[in-house]
Formats: structure tokens, C-alpha cells, sequence
């Protein structure tokens, strides 16, 4: 099948800034992994380690859209196997939660994402942010100061 | 006896056909080959070949495009798919074979008067201009082609067919022959312009 | 139930029995057939060598005007069976691919659609119809006709789509239904040698002289094919093949048997238009029937 | 409109002294990140001191580097850009303790794995390095000083799978003076090793080398032997884990069955019915037997499917009788379960073989005479169905062989990967093959592949004794003959790849040398145990070179072919290995443990309870008369599930607080 290639200087316009929190269990070290296997990918992501996929507070994502972010990016262990027994689960629900928030506030779904991705899976590290940032670059920045504006010019309006 | 020296260098491979070889659809893994020469084993014609399937791998990956192209073992591939289904290192075997088959002709480089591409030729020239294929015109024209001498040999056959009503001199064509040329000219200015 | 019918080249020549047969059979069967409208070849395993993104759009263009019908397509031949099949997965697998074929099909006012699925015959009897319904259908059961079902390459390789890859057994449980006894064959995905007997005559007869010496000795009465091309290369060079006495072994399409089976009138099924008597060997069950 | 935190530096108070340092890692890093310009950015940077770039930060010039650094420039807190923390934040810390700083002022920015290793283009490699070196600082000047747990280490052990790497696992503990319990799921110890007659490439019998192990290892003062067991639920953390252990009904008292197996031939079934598992099915055993005579523990078994007093209840009962006095037998035996308090645990549970049956085109299972090496292991043993004649299935002698290499190995369309293994038992099996039938041998192979100590010498031995060799990966095994020759035998047909051309070889038995696999249940384990497993399922290493026995998991060590295809020599090393790194822990009496707990800002603490079930430890409990939430430091693990799922933001976490993750966040956005 054609190599999924990684798309770091394909366009020079938009460069998506997207902003990750890896699990220190496992998407963290299948980062490691992609990493001591040289596999090459979009350089748009920022990883921020965190012990827990739970341990991720909905704030967390809507302070880095608010800061300029185009996309979030959760990594966590797969079900049944958090290191935590089920913080993943708790990272699920408040996903879920805030999905629904953001998508109120006019924030495309393909900006927020949650995956999981155990210590061997290098390879989807590699994938899932190649592929996110190409939705996003289609997307465009998300510049969300700017969008809170209009919702408030509305309201006033209305 | 006679006594050859047989010896390779550097400069008789041809990088251009690795890349090509490579790239090309079902080629993707050709690089992955392991030389295990399941291939072969499993092929029903390669006890004929003069170069067994996973020679060709070999000298394909490593651009000894003269021997590849030179040999017979292209036009013996019946597309069986059986080398494909069991290949240990995902390598579309038989699609690389249409690859081989195609670049050959493309470059005209297969024996002449062999009936393989001569049939190939004749079978494309036909869909092309009436969009079907009637077998009894393809065979005629192609022992016409190469071995004008076997029809003889086939004449009793032929008639029991035609007795039979399996062979007759009727054309099978469609109504949208233009369409078809359409396509076809389409198909090659995208490749043009794609340089696929 | 209907479906579009893509009978391919051969089915309208030397394999004139094949469809004869398939469309009295589904007709038993109450199955509607549609023949897709001014369908063209699908390229074959011949045009592939030539050009391989020329057969993709060739294939497309019956595939698109399948689409039109919201139909699915019957393929008999194993050769078109493949092809289309492979088209399918191309065109899903190669964005070049996709590129090349939509804009052909632009060009003469057809669109592709991924939504029509390729099937066989076979595939159709065992999932749509059903063992039950074709049995009940049997009234002129084969009654322990020895048969070996001889599928070739193209319908299980290289993928296998409804059966298994190294020991399918859809035929064999389909002809078993209509009462025949299956025999064992263990060359039943063996290739014959494709279009090699018409280019390449010595290897070609090597290939085909197995088939038919293997199925002879585990005591077949009569090979089933699936596909126009196996069924001449069988039938047609027994004399060949047997150094000295010809071997004899009348080569039938399974929808010949199962047609008969469902008691279509031989004439109407193309069994007369076997170079290999086989009259006789029916004759014997149709006692029964009458 | 949810509220957002304020950016800027946190608490608003001016930054500390902090020091950068980014390390070229060789050309690891500065081959595609422009170090210096990184190291220039970050001086720069509010509150940096000293920033630095040197080829190799961990090296002991690098490490007295940032000393110098701290005491000359007092710096207060330290970030170093160089590997994965997980490689060598340990490291650094102990620098900035020796500096006489806290460990914990330290934060560690991966741009080796994250960075260099992963991108082409070098300035967006730089680029992604500034913005994280930014964040980092930003970060790092929130960090609290804080001091690492110790909580104490039980010196029991525990060892899963008895095998030959359990049993040394479990010797090797047990003779440095530790309790260990052993838990193996068949009725006797032995593994795979005990099925073999011979060994590679020394040929000493299997058995000889085995036994005295196995029945040490049965009757060590210090070691619980717990066969017929497995391990049903596993709790705690390093140092203290309480494990259940199920010990499965074997209707025949432990302590009171001496192994004298007169109940065996007093059973009323004359001759056995019920396929011999030991054997692979190649003979048949009664409903009460010993797996094999030199089982350990030498205790007899009574299968409830076989056996008619379960079935009907009208058994005679003879081998109740033959038992007499013993009273050992009881049909009323129930599942028990026993928990036990350990420190360490070594996982050794081993492989399993390749179902050679997914080879259809090698005809297993549909040709009598297809065998799989392991089977043929059982005939050559001398206590094997066969007594250690090598026979077809009709009894006679084969006269050829074919043995064919890498049978559910290197093949994507199985496993990808190689056994490592089988090269080396299909020469020993060749080998016992041509000295004890005189047959002639095909070895089929791919490469042959011999490394290790006497392991080519051995290879050339066969070479030597005439056992062919045809360098081909067999396309099929059928009894399709095509020439007198082949009439009424098996044809293995293959492409002899060295002389170029197909080649088909008659012969009588066929040995498929079947690959090595993880355990059907290694994902259930693996996540009882709470370690990872690598794609293909084996269990995985903390690191591959560094910490091959470790796991993710502090206190859980691996050992043996759970790993990794492996062979005997290597199982007992690694065995070896992980019971010296139990040893260690143990001997250190305290482990320590991250800080990383998470604590209640109690006059924030709105008493809502909603963290006590967030938590899976039961660590948050709650203080009645207070109205308040609390931690227990000791039985918190770090995960800050609580601290994010707390509604009035009253719980924190160490290292990881809220204000320091927003500052991370706003660091790694915030504009160059």
C-alpha cells in the first residue's frame, strides 16, 4: 500500500499548532519508540507528559485553544489496561463531556482528539499525527480569541 | 565445450529500474524479499522458466533490467496468483510480472514471433476498436502472427467448435465503441500529465 | 431477486454453455438476470500485461453502468470475476488509480460508484439461495454422479472473497445438494495453463494432462468448472494428453449440472455442445426422473 | 464561557535562577536540531542565568558542568534538553542533589526521541526544540522541593511458570535465604524443556540436566512449590503485593499421595483412553496418572472427564482400595484459593508452539505421517510413546525425512518474526534422526542461522554426517505423484534456491519445525500483572538493552521465552538476571518512590465527596468531623485523576499542578 509520507514541509501557508498530553505509561513511551526507530513525522505536535490519560483536566484543552492552539491531542493507555486501572475511562467521560462544549463553541471536532495508543504502538504516534495535522491544516487556524468576539457580538445583537 | 566469462559490473545495472520497479503498483515490497523462493515452489509453470520467479525479484530489486526483461519467465506467468497468496513478504508477485510484461512491450523488447505478446498486442488492438473480444478472431490472427502451420494442426478442433456453435465468424462489438476510444485516450493524457 | 449480469467475452462464444446453463438455472431459481447495456471486455488477465491502468478503466466503465441500476453484478467467468474485483480494490487502494479511471468514466458521462459488489454465481447460490432451497429445486437429483469440482485459479487467488483459499469447497457442497458425489481432488485450485495451451502447446498439455489423469484416477465420471477458459482447455486436448489412447472425461459447467438438476431440458443447457459424449452418463438418472 | 487561567509566569512572583543546558547527544541531536541557536534562544529567556550546549550533557564532564554552574551562579533550578526523561532524568536529579539543590528542581525537555530522531526538516525540528525549551522553563519555576517515598520491601518472592527459567528463577532466590512461592498451572514443574530427549548443540540428555533441578526445586526448605495452581488476582505496588493463588482440584490429597502410583495400575480401566497431553496426543493415559515419571511433584492427578466415578458415581473405586490406609484419594476435592504477601514477582511463563494447521499447504493433520518437532521430540524420547523409536504411524521405519524450517516464522502472513530456536533443534533432530534410523534427511531452510557458542561447529558436524541441506522455503507437502518414484509417499516440493531451480522430494515423515509464540492467555497476564506487551504479544522490557528483565512495572521482572523466542541457555541467564535484579531490591530493604501524590488544599475543600470514588485505590477518604477530603500518601500512586476530576480545584498534585501544566501549555504556544 502507498506510504503514509511525513507531511512536516509539504505546505509552507499554515503550520497547525497542535498541543498533546501523552500518557507516561504507554503513548509517551510509543513516542519513545517512534523515536528510537527513526520513524520521521509532522514536527507540529508539543508532547506534555502527564502520569494519566485522567490527569488531563478539560481546562488543560480549552487553555491551549485559548493560547493559540489549532488541535489537542490525548494519548492514553488502551481500555483494561491503565496503569491506573481506569483513569483512561475517566479520560473518556470528560472527552466525551467536552466535545460536546467545544462544539458549541464552534470548534470542529477533528481539532480535539482522543487515542489510545500503547507503548508498542510507535507506529500510531507516527500516524495519528500526520494524519491530524492534515485535517486540521485543511481546517485552518482556529484563532479562537477572535471567534469568542463574534459569540459575544451575537449575544449582544440577539 | 565453450567457456564463457561471466562477470558483472557495477555499470550494467540500471538504478532507473529499481526506482521504477519499486514504485510501480504491487511492486511496493519488493525490497522486503527474502529470497525464499516460495514463489517458485508454488508455481505450476516455473519447472519451464529460465529464470525462476524469485530470480526475477532478485534482478529486478537490483536493476539487471537486460536479464529481466531478456527473459522468457515474464511471458510464462499465467496469473495463477498462487506465489502471491503464500509470498512470506507481502510482495504482489504477479503484479509485478504485469509490470515486467508491460515495460517489455512498451520497449519491444520480447522475442518476436513468440506467441505471448503477440496475443497480448492482437487482444488490446481488438477491445480497443470493438470493445469485446471474439476468441476466434484473436486465435486466427495471432497463429496468423506465429505459427501459421498449428492452425493446421488445430483445423479439426476448430470445425468441431464451429459444429458446436462455441466458434463462429461473427464480431462481437459494442454500440459505444467512441466511448471506449474516449477512455483510452483519456487514460493516457492523465498519465502524461501525472507521468504515472 | 434480480441482479445485473456481466457475462464477459467467452460466454458469448466458446463458452455459450456457461450462460445457456446460468441462465436457465437462476430461471429454475425464480433469480432475475440483468444483462449490464452495451458492456464491454473487462481486459482479462491479457490486457493487463499490455496496459495496466487501461484494463482498470475498462473495467470501471461496466462497473459504473452496473452502478446505474443500483444492481449487484453477477461475474461467471473467473477471469471478469477477478478483474472487477480487483478494479474495486485498486481504485479504493491507489488514489492515482482512483484519479485516472474517474476521469475516464468523466469523459463519457459515467460516474464510479464503490457502492456495487462483484459476486459469483457460486457465492450467490450459498448465501441468496441457499443449500436448502437449490436441494428442494433438485427434482432431477445427479443421484451419485462422481464429479470432481475443479475451481482453477482466479476465483480463490489471490483473493478469496467467499471461499477458502486452499480448499474451497462452495462448488462441491452446491453439486453435492443436487445430488452428486464429490470426489476427492486434491489439484481442485491447480492452474491449467490459462491462455499458455493456445501460446505455449507443450506446457500447456503438461499442465492439463495432470487435471485430467489425477480427476481419472480418484475415479471422476466428470469435471465441474467454474470458468470458460479451464473448461476448454480440459475438454479440448484430451486426445493430446492420453499418449496413445485419448483420455475421457466429459468437462461440464456446474451450472450445467445444477440446471439439470433442476431438470432443464439438455438441449436448452448447451450439453450438446460438449466435444465429450455425457449424454449416456445423464440418460442414466433421467430414468428416474420420468 | 468557562474561565481560563491567567498566563504569564504563574504565581506572578519574579522566576528563579535557571539554568539551561542542551545536550548534542553526538550528532543524535545536533545532527538535525541547531543547538547552539536553541541554547542562544533560551538565554534569552525571563529568569534564565546560564544557558549552555555541550556534546554530551550526561557524560561526567557534562554532569560537573552544571555542577560548576550552581555553585558559581546559584542557580535554583535546572532544565536539561537532551533524551527521554525516562533515560536519564534519574540521572540529572542526583546532579542537583550533589549540587546541594533539591532533585525536583529539575525538568527534563526530550528533544533526542521527540525531536531530532522523528523530523527531517531541521528548522522545524529547532523550532519545536525552542517552544519546548520555553515551556520547560516556564514550568520549571513552579517546581516545589520535594522528597522521594520510601516504603519497605517484603523479601517474598513470587515465580509464575515453572519451567526451566522459573525453577532457576526460583533456585537462585531461594538459596540466597528468600521465601518463594512457585506457581505453575500444570500438574508437574519442567516446561517445555522436560518434553525433550536431547539438548543443542552438546546433545547431554534434556532430562539429566532437568531433573535434579526440578526435584531441587520440588523440595527446597525455602520454596513453596504450587503446581495445578494459578495466579488469580494480583494488588499493591512494588515491595507489597498481595497475590491470590488458585490451587485447582486435583482429587488427590498433596501430603498425603507419596507418588507410588499403585492407584494407576489398580484403576479399572486396563488399558488409558483419554489422550496424553504430555505427549501432544501421540498415546493415551488413564483418568489417574502422573504426567511423566519423573514429575515433580511426584504426585498423581485424577482427570474428572475421564474418570467414571465423576461421570456415573459407580466406580468400584479400585484405586480408593489400592491407596488403603493413605487415604490420599478424594473425589470431594474443591477449588481453593490461598493469598499470599510478596515484594517482587518474576514472570516466566514462557511460549507456546505454532499451530501448524494454519500451514494448510503442509498438509498437517490431513497426512498421518506430518508431524510438528515438538511431537517428534516426544517420539525420539525415551520415555515417549514410542519408547524413543523413531516410526510412522504404521509403525514401520521412515527411510527419508524432511524437515522444513521457519513453519509459522518470518511470514507475514503468521508471524513476521524468527523463532530464533528452530535452525537448532532441526540440525538436533536431523542429527538423532540419521544416527537412529539411518534415514536419509532433508533440511528445508530460508537461512540457516547457527550463533552461538559450539552452535556453527554443530552445523558443520551435520554437514559432515551427509544430512541434506536445500535452501528453499517449501511451496507444498501432498502425496501428488508425478513420477513412480513419488507413488504412495509424501512429495515436499520446493525451489532449491542455491542451484536455481524446483526441486520435489519424496519422503515418508515430514517434521514441520513449527515457530515459538506468546501464550494464548499472555494478554490476560500481562494485564493482571499490569506490565505491556510488544505488538506480537511477547511481554515487553523496560528497555531492550539497558533492562531486559525489567517491566514498566518496579518490583515485576521477566525472564524466559515470555519475553521472546528464546533458547535454553539464554531463559537460564535471563532466569538468572531477574531473580539478581529481585535480590537487589529486596537487599536494599526500601524502595523509593515518586513523589508525585496528590494532596487536599484543605480550606478550598468543599467536602463533596465526588474524589473518593474517583480514585481506584481507596486512598481519599474522608474526615467527618472536618468535612473534608484527605489523602493517604502511602496508598496514592500519582495518577492525578482526582486532581482533575475535582470540582472545586482543591486537589493538587506534586510536579504536576495545574498552575504548572498551564504554564507548560502557555509555554510551548506563547510566540518566539
Amino acid at each position: 500500500m502507498p506510504e503514509n509520507q511525513p507531511t512536516s514541509s509539504l505546505s509552507d501557508h499554515f503550520e497547525p499548532r497542535i498541543v498533546a498530553f501523552f500518557c507516561n505509561w504507554c503513548t509517551y513511551l510509543a513516542a519513545d519508540l517512534a523515536g528510537t526507530s527513526r520513524m520521521k513525522y509532522a514536527p507540529n505536535a508539543r508532547v506534555i507528559r502527564v502520569m494519566c490519560s485522567g490527569r488531563v483536566d478539560p481546562q488543560f484543552v480549552l487553555d491551549a485553544f485559548a493560547h493559540g492552539a489549532d488541535g489537542v491531542f490525548i494519548g492514553g493507555c488502551h481500555p483494561g489496561d491503565c496503569h491506573y486501572q481506569e483513569g483512561n475511562y475517566k479520560a473518556l467521560r470528560r472527552y466525551h463531556l467536552l466535545k460536546r462544549v467545544l462544539k458549541e463553541m464552534g470548534i470542529e471536532e477533528e481539532r480535539f482528539r482522543l487515542e489510545w495508543i500503547s507503548a508498542a504502538e510507535g507506529d500510531r504516534v507516527r500516524s495519528t499525527i500526520n494524519d491530524m495535522v492534515e485535517k486540521v491544516r485543511a481546517l485552518g487556524p482556529l484563532d479562537w480569541g477572535l471567534r469568542e468576539e463574534e459569540v459575544l457580538a451575537e449575544e449582544a445583537a440577539a | 565445450m565453450e567457456l564463457r566469462r561471466t562477470v558483472k559490473f557495477e555499470a550494467d545495472r540500471d538504478p532507473e529500474f529499481v526506482r521504477w520497479i519499486s514504485q510501480t503498483v504491487g511492486g511496493e515490497k519488493i525490497r522486503h524479499c527474502l529470497q525464499c523462493g516460495l514463489c517458485s515452489g508454488t508455481c505450476p509453470l516455473s519447472l519451464y522458466m529460465d529464470y525462476t520467479p524469485r530470480r526475477l525479484m532478485l534482478l529486478s530489486r537490483e536493476g539487471f533490467k537486460e536479464e529481466v526483461l531478456g527473459s522468457a519467465s515474464i511471458w510464462l506467468c499465467t496469473s495463477c496468483y498462487a506465489c502471491m497468496v503464500e509470498c512470506p513478504k507481502e510482495i504482489n508477485i504477479t503484479h509485478v510480472m504485469y509490470a515486467l510484461k508491460e515495460r517489455a512491450i512498451a520497449e519491444g523488447r520480447y522475442p518476436k514471433r513468440f506467441a505471448i505478446p503477440v496475443m497480448a498486442e492482437q487482444f488490446s488492438r481488438m477491445v480497443r476498436r470493438e470493445g469485446r473480444i471474439t476468441e476466434s478472431w484473436l486465435i486466427l490472427k495471432v497463429f496468423l502472427r506465429t505459427a501459421i502451420w498449428r492452425l493446421l494442426g488445430m483445423s479439426s478442433l476448430g470445425w468441431k467448435l464451429f459444429r458446436t456453435g462455441r466458434m463462429g465468424l461473427g464480431k462481437e462489438r459494442i454500440a459505444a465503441r467512441k466511448d471506449i476510444a474516449v477512455l483510452l485516450d483519456s487514460v493516457a493524457t492523465t498519465r502524461k500529465e501525472l507521468a504515472l | 431477486m434480480k441482479y445485473a449480469y456481466y457475462p464477459g467475452c467467452s460466454l458469448k462464444g466458446t463458452g455459450r454453455a456457461y450462460e445457456e446453463s446460468l441462465l436457465a438455472m437462476f430461471r429454475a431459481l425464480d433469480i432475475e438476470l440483468e444483462e449490464i447495456r452495451d458492456w464491454n471486455c473487462c481486459g482479462a488477465t491479457t490486457y493487463m500485461s499490455v496496459d495496466e491502468l487501461i484494463c482498470y478503466a475498462l473495467a470501471a466503465r461496466n462497473l459504473a453502468l452496473a452502478a446505474r441500476e443500483h444492481l449487484d453484478i453477477i461475474a461467471p467467468c473467473a477471469a471478469c470475476y477477478l478483474v472487477l474485483n480487483k478494479t474495486q480494490r485498486y481504485i479504493r487502494d491507489y488514489p492515482k488509480i482512483k484519479l485516472v479511471v474517474e476521469r475516464a468514466l468523466g469523459q463519457i458521462g459515467l460516474t464510479y460508484s464503490e457502492a456495487v459488489r462483484v459476486r459469483h454465481p457460486l457465492e450467490v447460490l450459498l448465501n441468496d439461495v441457499g443449500l436448502r432451497a437449490i436441494t428442494e429445486r433438485a427434482l432431477r437429483p445427479l443421484k451419485g454422479l462422481k464429479v470432481a469440482p475443479y475451481y482453477g485459479c482466479q476465483i480463490v487467488r489471490p483473493y478469496a472473497t467467499f471461499d477458502d483459499q486452499h480448499n474451497p469447497t462452495s462448488m462441491d457442497r452446491v453439486l453435492a445438494a443436487c445430488g452428486a458425489k464429490i470426489v476427492h481432488y486434491p489439484l481442485k485450485t491447480r492452474c491449467c495453463g490459462g491462455s499458455q495451451k493456445g501460446t505455449l502447446p507443450e506446457i500447456g498439455l503438461d499442465l492439463i494432462r495432470y487435471l485430467l489423469s489425477e480427476a481419472k484416477k480418484n475415479g471422476a465420471e466428470v469435471i465441474a468448472t467454474v470458468c470458460p477458459l479451464c473448461q476448454f482447455n480440459l475438454e479440448c486436448f484430451q486426445r493430446e494428453c492420453g499418449n496413445g489412447q485419448p483420455i475421457s472425461m466429459p468437462i461440464l459447467y456446474f451450472s450445467q449440472l445444477v440446471a439439470w438438476a433442476m431438470g432443464a431440458p439438455a438441449r436448452t443447457i448447451g450439453i450438446q455442445r460438449g466435444l465429450v459424449p455425457v449424454e449416456s452418463l445423464l440418460a442414466e438418472r433421467e430414468i428416474a426422473y420420468a | 464561557m468557562p474561565e481560563i487561567r491567567s498566563s504569564g509566569n504563574g504565581s506572578g512572583r519574579a522566576p528563579r535562577r535557571v539554568g539551561v543546558y542542551v545536550c548534542h547527544c553526538g550528532t543524535n541531536i545536533a545532527g538535525t536540531v541547531d543547538v547552539r541557536s536553541v541554547a542562544e534562544y533560551a538565554a534569552t529567556l525571563p529568569g534564565v542565568a546560564v544557558s549552555r550546549e555541550y556534546k554530551y550533557m550526561c557524560s561526567d564532564p557534562g554532569q560537573a558542568l552544571i555542577q560548576q554552574d550552581i555553585r558559581d551562579n546559584n542557580l535554583e533550578c535546572i532544565v536539561v534538553a537532551s533524551c527521554s526523561p525516562l533515560l536519564h532524568e534519574p540521572t540529572f536529579r542526583r546532579v542537583l542533589a550533589r549540587s546541594g539543590i533539591n532533585a525536583f528542581l529539575l525538568q527534563m525537555v526530550n528533544v533526542r526521541e521527540h525531536v531530532s530522531w522523528v523530523h527531517l526538516d531541521k528548522k522545524a525540528a529547532t523550532e519545536k526544540a525552542k517552544d519546548l525549551v520555553r515551556a520547560a522553563v516556564r514550568r520549571v519555576s513552579l517546581h516545589k522541593p520535594l522528597q522521594k517515598r520510601r516504603v519497605p520491601i517484603n523479601p517474598n518472592v513470587l515465580v509464575v511458570g515453572g519451567g526451566i527459567a522459573g525453577i532457576h528463577a526460583a533456585l537462585t532466590l531461594a538459596d540466597a535465604g528468600k521465601q518463594v512461592y512457585l506457581v505453575e498451572r500444570e500438574p508437574t514443574i519442567g516446561g517445555h524443556m522436560a518434553m525433550f530427549d536431547k539438548t543443542f548443540p552438546t546433545l547431554d540428555c534434556a532430562a539429566c540436566i532437568l531433573t535434579p533441578k526440578m526435584t531441587a526445586a520440588g523440595s527446597h526448605k525455602n520454596i513453596r512449590l504450587w503446581t495445578y495452581s494459578e495466579v488469580a488476582q494480583v494488588e499493591g505496588y512494588v515491595g507489597n503485593y498481595k497475590v491470590k493463588v488458585r490451587h485447582k482440584p486435583r482429587y488427590v490429597i498433596d501430603d498425603l499421595c507419596i507418588g507410588c502410583q499403585e492407584c494407576i495400575a489398580a484403576c479399572v480401566y486396563k488399558e488409558g483412553k483419554t489422550a496424553d497431553e504430555f505427549n501432544l496426543g501421540l498415546s493415551k493415559r488413564k483418568p489417574v496418572y502422573l504426567p511423566f515419571p519423573q514429575a515433580v511433584p511426584q504426585k498423581v492427578v485424577i482427570d474428572p472427564e475421564a474418570c467414571i466415578e465423576f461421570k456415573s458415581g459407580k466406580c468400584k473405586k479400585t484405586c480408593v482400595e489400592a491407596c488403603g490406609e493413605r487415604k490420599a484419594i478424594d473425589f470431594h476435592q474443591k477449588e481453593t484459593m490461598e493469598e499470599i504477601e510478596v515484594g517482587t514477582i518474576v514472570l516466566a511463563t514462557g511460549f507456546r508452539t505454532f499451530d501448524a494447521a494454519r500451514n494448510p499447504y503442509y498438509g498437517y493433520g490431513k497426512y498421518g505421517n506430518v508431524y510438528t518437532s515438538l511431537e517428534v521430540e516426544r517420539l525420539i524420547n525415551a520415555s515417549g510413546p514410542t519408547n524413543g523409536e523413531i516410526v510412522l504411524r504404521d509403525g514401520s521405519r521412515p527411510k527419508a525425512v524432511g524437515i522444513i524450517h521457519c513453519v509459522g516464522s518470518r511470514d507475514a502472513n503468521t508471524n513476521r518474526w524468527c523463532s530464533k530456536v528452530c535452525c537448532m533443534y532441526s540440525l538436533k533432530l536431523a542429527h538423532l534422526i540419521k544416527e537412529r534410523t539411518g534415514a536419509e534427511v532433508y533440511n528445508f531452510y530460508i537461512d540457516m542461522r547457527t550463533p552461538g557458542k559450539g552452535y556453527e561447529e554443530f552445523y558443520d558436524r551435520l554437514l559432515d554426517e551427509g544430512v541434506h541441506f536445500i535452501r528453499g522455503r517449501v511451496a507444498e507437502v501432498s502425496d501428488w505423484a508425478i513420477h513412480p518414484s513419488e507413488e504412495g509417499r509424501l512429495v515436499i516440493r520446493a525451489e532449491d534456491t542455491l542451484a536455481g531451480f524446483v526441486r520435489r522430494v519424496p519422503v515418508d515423515m515430514v517434521i514441520l519445525s513449527v515457530g515459538l509464540e506468546p501464550q494464548a492467555d499472555a494478554q490476560e497476564v500481562r494485564r493482571m500483572f499490569n506490565i505491556s506487551c510488544a505488538t506480537e504479544g511477547w511481554f515487553l522490557e523496560r528497555h531492550p538493552k539497558l533492562a531486559p528483565v525489567s517491566t514498566f512495572t518496579e518490583g515485576v521482572y521477566i525472564a524466559g521465552a515470555c519475553q521472546g523466542p528464546k533458547d535454553i541457555p539464554d531463559c537460564v541467564a535471563q532466569a538468572g538476571a531477574a531473580a539478581a535484579e529481585a535480590l537487589a531490591l529486596i537487599d536494599a530493604q526500601f524502595v523509593e518512590l515518586e513523589p508525585y501524590t496528590a494532596y487536599v488544599l484543605e480550606e478550598e475543600c468543599s467536602g463533596c465527596k465526588s474524589c473518593l470514588t474517583a480514585c481506584p485505590y481507596q486512598a481519599i477518604s474522608f474526615q467527618h468531623e472536618k468535612k473534608k477530603a484527605v489523602i493517604n500518601e502511602v496508598l496514592c500512586k500519582g495518577c492525578g485523576t482526582c486532581v482533575a476530576g475535582c470540582p472545586s480545584g482543591c486537589i493538587q498534585q506534586n510536579f504536576f499542578e495545574d498552575q504548572e501544566i498551564f504554564e507548560e501549555i502557555e509555554g510551548v504556544l506563547a510566540d518566539a
